[in-house]
């Protein structure tokens, strides 16, 4: 039983349980989300002390202003065909996205995840890194590996679990790893990449080499102790990693504010381990690239780690097994106060005389065109089929890997295995 | 009496104990407003308050710890663990705090938690959504653990739990949450509505901890079993027309051993089964245990059929999962020998 | 074998790693160590925002100056008689640490640890605190105990595992734990003490209760996921715990800056987490008492927690199984510029008026004798004998408490053992 | 050769494996300048340099994570946990991670780590300095978990451990790190250079994982043991004059059946020992595959005998210890029925 309470002559406390500003049924409430004007805020110099970016972690850092024009001293002032291969990265994203989860709501596989909305989160720091720079990130960053130009049938054979998946079957769709693409095979349990990155990057120092590292992890995540090891151990050793936080608002249905958004923004993490930190307009390609690129630099000169909050929006559910209607308005995320981020560097182009909506459609129906093309390639080596047993992998490559070699015990299972389905198939 | 899938009796049995005791808080990750993920705890906060049913931050750590405190004060919490594969990153506050309190303490304080967490493959939940974790809890001393395999006992044995006043952790084997799985994946799945182990009474009742249940009565064979694989076994008894004697034992640690012991001193036969990963598994535990105290009684080793030592791989899901052809092979080698 | 190390035009990166001022040999270096004034730190309001206190984790809330007079707003004007109690304590916490690491080296016991130069953190916040809240400390806080007039016999019986001992010789020497006195037991694990107290804390607001928590963790341990999950959870919530964060520069062998002390204060970490914040000369009792009462009327006010780092010196070894000779300057401690907290409050008494040198000797002897008196006390209920079988508790209590019933697996596994004692006896 | 006791041996494994290969960093709680709290890695900070060898902060999770990144990056990281009872912060990154990075990627990228810990008791340590969880590891599918009993072995096995590819917790027996500990606490303790297998070459040799030893020949009674309890079970069948066969695992997983299979067949008898508390220890593996693979050359029951299920009382030490007495009682068992 429950000690007697103790009141006495004090108050009676309570718990405070933070709760979001609308629910289904609401009207979508953004009002208390402050956006400071693009260009407003100042560029530290990359060799600047982490306390000069520390006012950065309360404000955001946006170019892109509402007329779509780039302003500021984070305007990174790219050329028009880097800007336009943004777009289209941005654009195969979502072409990709939406082709994927209408064939798992086909039946064709056994879960998706979308990130729609927060294109700009992987494709503008792609971007911005080396292509031999390790990524260590978490399922919604499969921009990474469009702008690293993994091969799409490649993707969808993995999502496929199929014949043409060089994972064997054996990972969640879109639990992707390559190592040819910097991509680091993304854990099921969250927030592990973080500490992961943080040792890839000392080693890298270590062996004075010059590859740096980055990581993604979700708003939500970043509660994990994971995180925290992150934060201390790149702190201390000065590990030359980008720590991004995705601040999507959402964690399947758990608002920022279980995870601390209530209280100060996630960036401010940074300050309280004494490392830099910046906050960005995560709608914003630009400013997701200006900020990749100064963290990168920052790394690159021995400089230490750098904390990155990355302000979007999950535009839509968590997965294939979610509904958001459930527990937010509907449309909310057309009503983002940050806009889309696919529509922002169109108008960005448009507005530089660089692009036209003509141009986008065509491009639009090209990327269109790529994708149905992969996944017909993709579905010749076929599709999950949950009820069976015409697996698409030989049953013995599940013994593998296990082990760099295969002990005596896996061989045992293995026959047993093969016998298994041989009295199955009969 | 109402039919109720597992789900459903789950949730009742959280409504019973909160009405009953407002010591009784829920807390996990999407247990609030959404009624978490398989929706075992929907409906409570709108009932009980957000201060009694609440979502926690992303961090098993924080969850076990948090509730840990919560019951050094006197509390009953019930901790959702959404899958009990991310139960590790909070495995150091169950192993070495929750078991441990009452030890240290001589008694003085103790922690009447429980840990609920859906477990077991057989949903294409792929590596990190289909794991067995509880042989890791088996072996340490403090832990009780429970499984439950069909709406009844599931309400039973989690108002049981809650009323416990040590830390219980409680696997819920999910891919019989909406029907029972016979382990033959490519037949229709029958709803728990056609079961008549889904008739739950809608108040309070307790199925006692520590009990193990015969689930099919047998002579020939005795076959070790608990959540999912109760039924695979049931069913593989059935198709391959042996007399097995099917033991739920419902709890693992303290394991019912009167009713073991019965059944095998009965049968001169043993098999144990589980979903998850062989090697040291709590098969082995069981296999140990029925020779040490029936050895003179055994005509034939025990057999152990179980999940391959491998992770569990998504798309060669009924290769690794224990269906009733391993099961079979497994019970038909404990007869011939 | 490792990545082929890519370079390019990029220079070197290189692995950065802590290290002290001094090692042994050295000079004690403390030039590196900012310490502000006493009275220059102001004290916002109870009801302040969190934000307020952040710049007060970057300073250090001080109350005896160098002339050991009380000064500036922090001064929480206690009377002679608190502050004499206040004194005792500290001294009783010394001398009480003399004579049991004394014993301890007698072989009289297997393991102790000492408080040396940190009596003050967890003697200030007794006092402060009222006698129900509850406190989750480590090893370094017996200071609670004592305030709070536990019986030194039973702490005796506890460090020598004997019969007297209420834990019956199940935990480690100085592994206390007391109900009645509101003192939690000590986990050998380090810092899972932490979310527990937020768990308690959130527990007494869902009740309405008004007691609150307060617990204790070292920078070294701060390190852990649960230091994380603590600042989290308890900023979510704004549960009413107070948490301390002892700063005594080493953890074991490690020096603060490998826990994340060379790049800024502990008390920032408040900052990133959006929770109040205090950073305090834990050398100074006025100053540790000032800064609890504040952290605990905030607490009671339903305004959530507050972390307190306190700046101080572990002066002695970690414990009996250490020698620091070996990782650091012999003499540190002496040379610690922010003095002894025992010297320091003493000569604030004298300043007062309040007590004399004669008066602190009489009681210093007092203490001693009373020390002596719970020994022998203690003693009459046995010492540790290390290899033995004339256990001082019944071998079958060693099978109790594992669960509230004992289960047939455990009965069965006492009876054995009754067998083989009898086996041994013979 | 030189007469090493375990701690030089191990200190002496580092520094041949850290000559060798540049790869090969050490990372862990005091490591670093102070040599590490049992004095394993003594001197190679001077040697190696500070990015080679270097504290870390108390964070298990941290320490094996970014290990784990390390060794994906190329390098043959060393971490040490000071106590395996402090493993468990660091539990969801070995499970979750290290075991199963290989299998994910389906061998794209492999972790070459070695966690190395002091375990067991017998140091009147108390119930958190004390622990043995190898069976926790056992279970982990991916994890290869090595336990050395003598010096020679101890420098073998962790050059082996280092140059594995797979991830591999070493634990080393603590007790025994000075001398050979024989259980008879009562008695003088006998320091390693009395030993013959304490003569340990000084340059690079290894000690094959996966092989176990025979420590003892014997024809009566087959005893499995690791770590400290293949003295105490030596010095148990000389006291009561049994002819047991000690088998040394010295690999917990993968183990050495054929060794075990080949002298249970030889003996009729066995019985399996270990520290760690008794219910789904590894001696539970162990006691299930051998009555699987050798039912019909058993002549009694295989008998386990093991720390009891509680945690590790610090006063009761030796009542918790599976000395001479728990393991006589066991043989003689297995030899009577
Ligand atoms: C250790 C662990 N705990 C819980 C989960 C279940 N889970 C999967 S995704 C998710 C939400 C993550 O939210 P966030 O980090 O914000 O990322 P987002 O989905 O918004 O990108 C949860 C709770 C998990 N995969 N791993
Ligand atoms: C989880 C865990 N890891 C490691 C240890 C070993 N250990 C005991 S005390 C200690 C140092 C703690 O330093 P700090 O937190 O600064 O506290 P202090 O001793 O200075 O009071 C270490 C590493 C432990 N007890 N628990
Ligand atoms: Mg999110
Ligand atoms: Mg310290």
């Amino acid at each position: 039983m429950a000690d007697k309470i103790e009141r006495r002559n004090r108050p009676a406390l309570s718990l405070h349980v933070p709760e979001p500003d609308a629910r289904p049924g609401d009207e979508p409430d953004f009002s208390r989300i402050q956006i400071p004007a693009a260009g407003s805020v100042p560029r530290p110099d990359v060799t600047a002390q982490p306390a000069e970016t520390h006012p950065l972690c309360f404000t955001m850092v946006r170019v892109l202003d509402d007329e779509a024009n780039a302003v500021g001293p984070w305007d990174p002032r790219l050329d028009p065909d880097t800007l336009r291969r943004m777009l289209r990265d941005m654009m195969m994203v979502r072409a990709f996205d939406d082709r994927m989860y209408r064939a798992q709501r086909q039946g064709k596989t056994s879960f998706y995840m979308k990130s729609t909305g927060e294109e700009a989160v992987a494709v503008g720091a792609a971007h911005a890194l080396d292509r031999e720079d390790m990524c260590f990130p978490t399922y919604r960053q499969p921009g990474l590996l469009v702008v690293r130009d993994y091969p799409l049938v490649d993707m969808m054979c993995q999502i496929y679990s199929n014949r043409g998946d060089k994972l064997q079957g054996r990972q969640l769709p879109i639990m992707y790893s390559d190592r040819a693409h910097g991509f680091f095979t993304i854990s099921g349990n969250l927030a592990t990449q973080l500490p992961q990155a943080v040792g890839w990057a000392m080693a890298s120092a270590i062996k004075g080499d010059s590859r740096i590292a980055a990581t993604w992890v979700g708003e939500g995540s970043s509660a994990e102790g994971d995180f925290h090891s992150a934060m201390t151990f790149s702190g201390v050793y000065r590990a030359p990693v980008i720590l991004n936080l995705v601040n999507n608002q959402w964690a399947i249905s758990s608002f920022a504010g279980i995870a601390g958004g209530e209280l100060t923004t996630f960036a401010a993490r940074a300050v309280g381990y004494g490392i830099a930190g910046l906050r960005v307009d995560g709608n914003d390609p630009l400013a997701v690239y200006a900020a990749t690129l100064w963290a990168a630099d920052r790394a690159r000169s021995n400089l230490g780690p750098t904390l990155i909050e990355h302000f979007t929006y999950r535009k839509e559910g968590h997965s294939t097994s979610d509904d958001p209607a459930a527990y937010r308005p509907q449309g909310a995320g057309e009503k983002w106060p940050l806009g889309d981020p696919i529509q922002r560097l169109k108008r960005h182009l448009i507005n530089l005389g660089e692009w036209s909506d003509e141009q986008h459609e065509s491009l639009q129906t090209q990327l269109s065109t790529e994708v149905r093309a992969a996944q017909r390639e993709a579905e010749k080596q076929g599709v999950l089929v949950a009820s069976t047993i015409d697996f698409p992998h030989d049953v013995r490559t599940m013994f593998e890997d296990v082990y760099a070699e295969m002990p005596w015990h896996l061989k045992e299972q293995q026959a047993q295995m093969a016998a298994e389905l041989e009295t199955k198939r009969k | 009496m109402t039919a109720m899938n597992m789900i459903e009796a789950l949730n009742s049995a959280h409504d019973v104990m909160m009405a009953r005791d407002d010591n009784v808080v829920v807390m996990g990750e999407d247990v609030g407003f959404f009624g978490g993920v398989f929706r075992v705890t929907a409906g409570l906060q709108d009932k009980y308050g957000r201060s009694r049913v609440f979502d926690a931050p992303i961090s098993e750590n924080g969850i076990i710890g948090v509730a840990i405190g919560m019951a050094t004060y006197g509390l009953r919490p019930v901790a959702e663990i959404q899958f009990a594969d991310y139960i590790y990153p909070g495995f150091d506050q169950v192993v070495s705090e929750a078991a441990r309190i009452r030890y240290r303490t001589a008694g003085e304080w103790y922690v009447p938690l429980t840990i609920r967490s859906p477990y077991g493959g057989g949903i294409f939940g792929g590596q990190t959504h289909s794991q067995s974790p509880e042989a890791l809890f088996a072996h340490v001393a403090g832990i009780t653990t429970v499984i439950p395999s069909n709406p009844y006992d599931a309400k039973g044995l989690l108002i049981s739990a809650i009323e416990s006043d040590d830390p219980v952790v409680f696997f819920e084997p999910k891919r019989i949450y909406n029907g029972p799985f016979d382990g033959f994946f490519d037949r229709p799945v029958t709803p728990w509505s056609k079961d008549p182990r889904a008739e739950v009474p809608e108040g309070y009742y307790t199925v006692p901890i520590g009990k193990a249940a015969i689930a099919r009565e047998g002579q020939a064979l005795t076959v070790l079993a608990y959540g999912t694989m109760v039924h695979v076994a049931i069913a593989t008894a059935e198709a391959n027309g042996i007399d097995a004697e099917v033991i739920d034992l419902r709890t693992i640690v303290p394991v019912d051993i009167e009713t073991i012991e019965q059944s095998v001193r009965k049968t001169g036969r043993c098999v144990v089964v589980h979903e998850a990963t062989r090697t040291a598994g709590f098969g082995a535990e069981l296999s140990a245990l029925v020779q040490e105290r029936c050895f003179y009684h055994l005509e034939a080793p025990v057999q152990r059929a179980a999940g391959w030592d491998t992770p569990y791989p998504h798309s060669l899901e009924w290769a690794y999962f224990p269906g009733p052809i391993r099961l079979g092979t497994a019970f038909k080698k404990a007869l011939e020998d």
